[in-house]
């Protein structure tokens, strides 16, 4: 296990506790008709989000998915903006335009949620050029569902990467669903790990509710793209607490699934479990993070909620530059 | 009669035609659900719209096909499929979607019959939800139909009630060529009503649902319920309006829409995608070039703006043409 | 001034912009070419209609990227490398192609300004070839701008002779939003006169390569070609003409158009597209609705029949609309 | 090795050698100018076609590619409509209006070419979904090249093909290139089998200049695939004798590269040493078929350059059954 300090496990425990709370909220709140639209909530795989991210600097970049709240904040996206933008208001962080389909940070190197499955590798490949070219260590990450391991735009995009030894790392966030499918059932191959080997790209399976695990193994994803050497993959295995979408009724899970995900494989949890066990981290020192994201994630909605909606004037602005 | 809507309409169409050919196959993504679920339901969505709900339980697996993510396999196997003898319907479960099929839209599936000397057929339809007004930002709310209209080969329907969605489905798999046909996504819980036993609507007959004398109205899919508000609005000021539904752009009855134009002179042209090389532009164009001399005033067109659909609702709501933008459109036209 | 052709200004106009800006890269299938062959000689290809020739030797394999068959990952490589600081152009070998990469163009770059709030920008110029006319099927040989030129987000520029295609192409690369440039094969040995040192034409201006009273003509791309054939040959008859190449199809210069049809009242349009949703009956619908006033006739749309390319040379040279088509609707118009 | 009688051999023979002749005659035509448009010719790949074609009768249905004449003779389409088609003349396989990339003949379950690289694959996914409901033991083949295996279409619809459990065969002719790119460039994995097998698929890489070690890995892939047991993959190892199409000047090749591999590499030459060599067939019995084949070839000729072009009242004819 990688030896990280008081700060940083803290930092780490207050990404994930930071996306929980902010989906849990969100929950909350799209279940009394306070936001529009649709909407992808990412509880259960904060470890992933932040196991990964937490590696990265703001001029790394990541691309992400539909569901990329997650990713937003362990990438270090500011979390009023991002409600704000999920409220559709004029200050948030895409002035109400995107939603929380299309959250993107420049400055965090947040390039973009999409709402396409497969959307995201491609653009990552590319910002993968642009690392390769800069020649100064940064590295490009996609993150995808384990559906999107069937869409061919991502094994194009596999294949590219190795053809042109590209700084960029492929993250599968295997949730065991691609809306109401099975893994098993899509995924031809029942592993995604070995399909990215058959890229000819090292590739491997993590499990996702542990932290540590995701850390330790994006560290060596790391060192190899880092070292130039191509890209890298890493097979997540998590769960979703919610459905796949908000009002989702998961008919296809079994009654006590996720009452049971949340009981054992709570990635929060099991980092609570090992960080105080060792006596890294004490149990106050935790809950006073979670004092503190909570009141954050009150402030986001209450500053959400008083925000004014983008003005009319705003629909046919930034659709080009000059025209 | 029985009062339907447009979701359960569409339902019963592929549920009668399913029975009346075993040719018939739908595959998608979901388009039962619960594959490899821990719960081992199957049918957990019928479609993330529900229109296929129930379709499994009666027709199995091997007509009723779950897919993986791959919306170029769905599209090319139900191309292939229907070279082979079939008649599949391909669900893409948002429009938008096209664009990681298209090649197997209008290279593949639209070209084959031509291609290959008029020797084979491609009975595909293809299903698929459109439009704004669910907050669901710039790739989950646009048009589509306009990309797919100019595509010689394709047929493309576009219902804007729940009768014509039955009649037009059951016609669309009917058909021997390739069709696209595309739902409303605003429209699913709308009812009306849908004559009972056999109904069939033929492709390049447009509906009036509106008969008037100042101005003619042409309006598109979910537009066309927006038209009907705005027409009824306006009879208290003296203007009456022919209404057209053209219910399938591709082919276009262009005939319907000449002859109104003769006694109206006046014409306005309501699409909710942008205007840019629209259906409203085209018929426009086709108007100008063939029907010039009824035109008595300039064409107006109702369109969304030349920008992505917007997430939040404010902007969303100014984005599409709502009912009194085409009131508006229709007064200025007739005073002109 | 030097006679250049068409494939050479093209390349003039990449290496003076890649030497003028490092971030200027290009990306596609052999546009070099000889990767891994075992002759070992790289720009094997130079582009497979030459266009991107010897780039390599100049830029290396980090600026002149060889890629696989894999045109999702080319779009999506330059679009991602875009928003990343680079300005990409992203080579697709033939327009038809865009099927396969359809959603990197219009729901990715197309589209990212906007949903991102105006937050960053994405530089990104797509060169492909389009057109009929070299007996290639219906697969190799179709126009494709008009499916593209409606989606709000994107220029199209499709230029018609040598001069232009270098102006418009560094003015493509110098521009902050996603430009599609469309190459017309049988253009690429074309010469004409090309100015010599910098040379950029500006989007959304069109151009009016003849003058006259009697039609306005508007024409894209090769179109333009045989339209000015069509019109010298009118002379004799005391026929003259306004040719209005758009250059840009969008940003599209209306101005020009409604400024000549205020003196000619009369219009022919001529698109090698098939017509429904064409840009041919998408300026014909904008005239119809903006400057109905001015128009004397009805327009006249000359383009490809609504029907996919055929093979055998007979069919495909009667397919394409050939100067006298163009002939013979500005004859009608002037008559009518 | 498999028993093959006689008749089988000359059969097969006869194919092969019927293939190579329509190219090698074909590449004579165009150099005369006497047919228009892009034409990529398949000599040099002939085992690969026959040695899978003959394992299949006229309602297993095949998709191919741009390289296609291969594929239609050996799947037994009328070399006389063809040379018609590819010379673009009325009563040509398809009128004239699909040309040397889109041939297809129904009757003999050839779903046709394809001029985009990766269009044939999800077709044949389709076909196969028609022979699994039949339930007749039929199968689909999808023939596709080197370059065409980083195309994403074809990685759908092997995924598809694995989830479904059709019976569909995916046939790779790696023939050392994708236009000017070599496979080694291209192909990230630097191996086409083992990127099938992370699939889910079994996948086998075989010497496809040896019509021997197609025909029995294709008795393999189909006893898999009419057992019920889903798609399989061949890697066919070839190489092309001509350029990518005609008129390609191959300086990405080495200067005797051709010529090399015309010696060595000639599937027909080593056809006919592996079955005189054991006293299978006499040399006099293949000289026969020559004889034969290349009467064949001219009569197409003729026949095509004495036939009408289409009448230009098909230009609109076709698009639609009705409309
Ligand atoms: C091209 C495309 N096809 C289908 C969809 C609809 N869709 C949205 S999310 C989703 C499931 C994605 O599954 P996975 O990749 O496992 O991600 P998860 O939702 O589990 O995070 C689907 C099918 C889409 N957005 N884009
Ligand atoms: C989608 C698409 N991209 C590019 C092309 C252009 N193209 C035609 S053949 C070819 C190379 C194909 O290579 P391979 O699959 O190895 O087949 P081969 O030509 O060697 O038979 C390319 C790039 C195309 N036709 N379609
Ligand atoms: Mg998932
Ligand atoms: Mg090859």
């Amino acid at each position: 296990m990688t030896e990280l300090d008081k700060d940083a496990l803290l930092g780490a425990y207050r990404r994930m506790k930071t996306i929980r709370e902010f989906e849990e909220r969100l929950h909350l709140e799209i279940q009394q008709g306070q936001i529009a639209g649709f909407t992808h909530l990412y509880s259960g795989q904060e470890a992933v989000a932040v196991g990964v991210c937490d590696h990265l600097a703001d001029d790394d970049y990541i691309v992400s998915t539909h569901r990329g709240h997650g990713h937003c904040i362990a990438k270090g996206c500011d979390v009023i903006g991002m409600m704000k933008e999920i409220y559709g208001r004029a200050d948030g962080l895409c002035k109400g335009k995107g939603g929380s389909m299309h959250i993107a940070d420049f400055d965090k190197g947040m390039l973009g949620a999409n709402a396409i499955v497969g959307g995201g590798p491609p653009l990552a490949v590319g910002a993968a050029i642009a690392n390769r070219n800069a020649g100064d260590g940064k590295v490009s990450v996609a993150f995808g569902g384990d559906g999107s391991c069937n869409q061919g735009t991502v094994f194009e995009a596999m294949n590219m990467a190795v053809v042109l030894k590209l700084p960029a790392i492929f993250v599968f966030e295997d949730n065991g669903y691609s809306e109401h499918t099975g893994v098993d059932y899509a995924v031809g191959s029942k592993d995604i790990a070995s399909r990215c080997e058959g890229f000819g790209m090292p590739a491997e399976k993590v499990n996702g509710d542990d932290f540590f695990a995701v850390f330790d193994a994006m560290a060596r994803a790391l060192e190899h793209s880092r070292g130039g050497k191509g890209p890298f993959a890493l097979e997540c295995t998590t769960t979703r607490f919610f459905g796949h979408f908000e009002g989702d009724p998961q008919n296809y899970r079994a009654k006590d699934e996720v009452e049971q995900h949340r009981e054992n494989r709570d990635c929060l949890k099991i980092f609570r479990a090992t960080v105080t066990a060792d006596g890294r981290v004490s149990d106050d020192e935790l809950n006073a993070v979670d004092t503190d994201v909570l009141a954050l994630i009150e402030t986001a909605v209450e500053q959400a909620q008083a925000s004014p909606p983008p003005d009319v004037s705003e629909l046919t602005t930034d659709v080009y530059i000059s025209y | 009669m029985a009062v339907t809507t447009f979701r359960q309409a569409l339902n019963d169409a592929m549920f009668e035609e399913m029975r009346r050919d075993e040719r018939v196959i739908i595959l998608g993504e979901d388009v039962s659900g619960g594959a490899g679920g821990t719960s081992g339901e199957r049918d957990a969505s019928g479609g993330i719209f529900g229109v296929s709900k129930g379709l499994i339980f009666e027709f199995g697996e091997n007509r009723v096909i779950d897919t993986p993510i791959s919306e170029s396999a769905i599209i090319g196997a139900g191309a292939g499929a229907a070279l082979a003898g079939l008649r599949p319907i391909s669900e893409i479960m948002f429009a938008d979607f096209v664009g990681v099929c298209m090649d197997q839209i209008y290279n593949q599936a639209a070209k084959f019959r031509y291609m290959f000397g008029g020797k084979t057929k491609c009975p595909l339809v293809i299903r698929t939800a459109m439009g704004a007004g669910m907050n669901m930002g710039a790739q989950h709310s646009q048009t589509i139909y306009p990309i797919l209209t100019g595509v010689p080969g394709l047929k493309i329907a576009v219902p804007s009630n729940a009768a014509d969605a039955k009649g037009l489905l059951k016609t669309a798999i009917r058909d021997d060529d390739p069709v696209v046909f595309f739902e409303h996504k605003a429209l699913y819980n709308r009812k009306c009503e849908v004559p009972d036993g056999e109904h069939l609507v033929e492709f390049g007959e447009a509906a009036m649902p509106r008969e008037g004398d100042d101005c003619t109205v042409v309006a598109i899919g979910r537009m066309v319920v927006f038209a009907e508000k705005a027409i009824d609005g306006l009879k208290e000021a003296g203007i009456s309006c022919d209404l057209i539904d053209p219910r399938t752009v591709s082919p276009l009855d262009t005939e319907t829409i000449f002859e109104s134009l003769e006694h109206t002179g006046r014409l306005v042209i309501v699409d909710e995608s942008p205007p840019r090389c629209s259906v409203a532009s085209d018929i426009a164009g086709i108007v100008a070039s063939e029907a010039f001399g009824s035109l008595r005033a300039p064409i107006k067109l109702v369109t969304a703006p030349h920008a992505p659909v917007p997430f939040a609702r404010e902007l969303e709501r100014a984005y599409m043409p709502g009912p009194g933008d085409i009131a508006k459109a229709i007064q200025e036209v007739v005073n002109d």
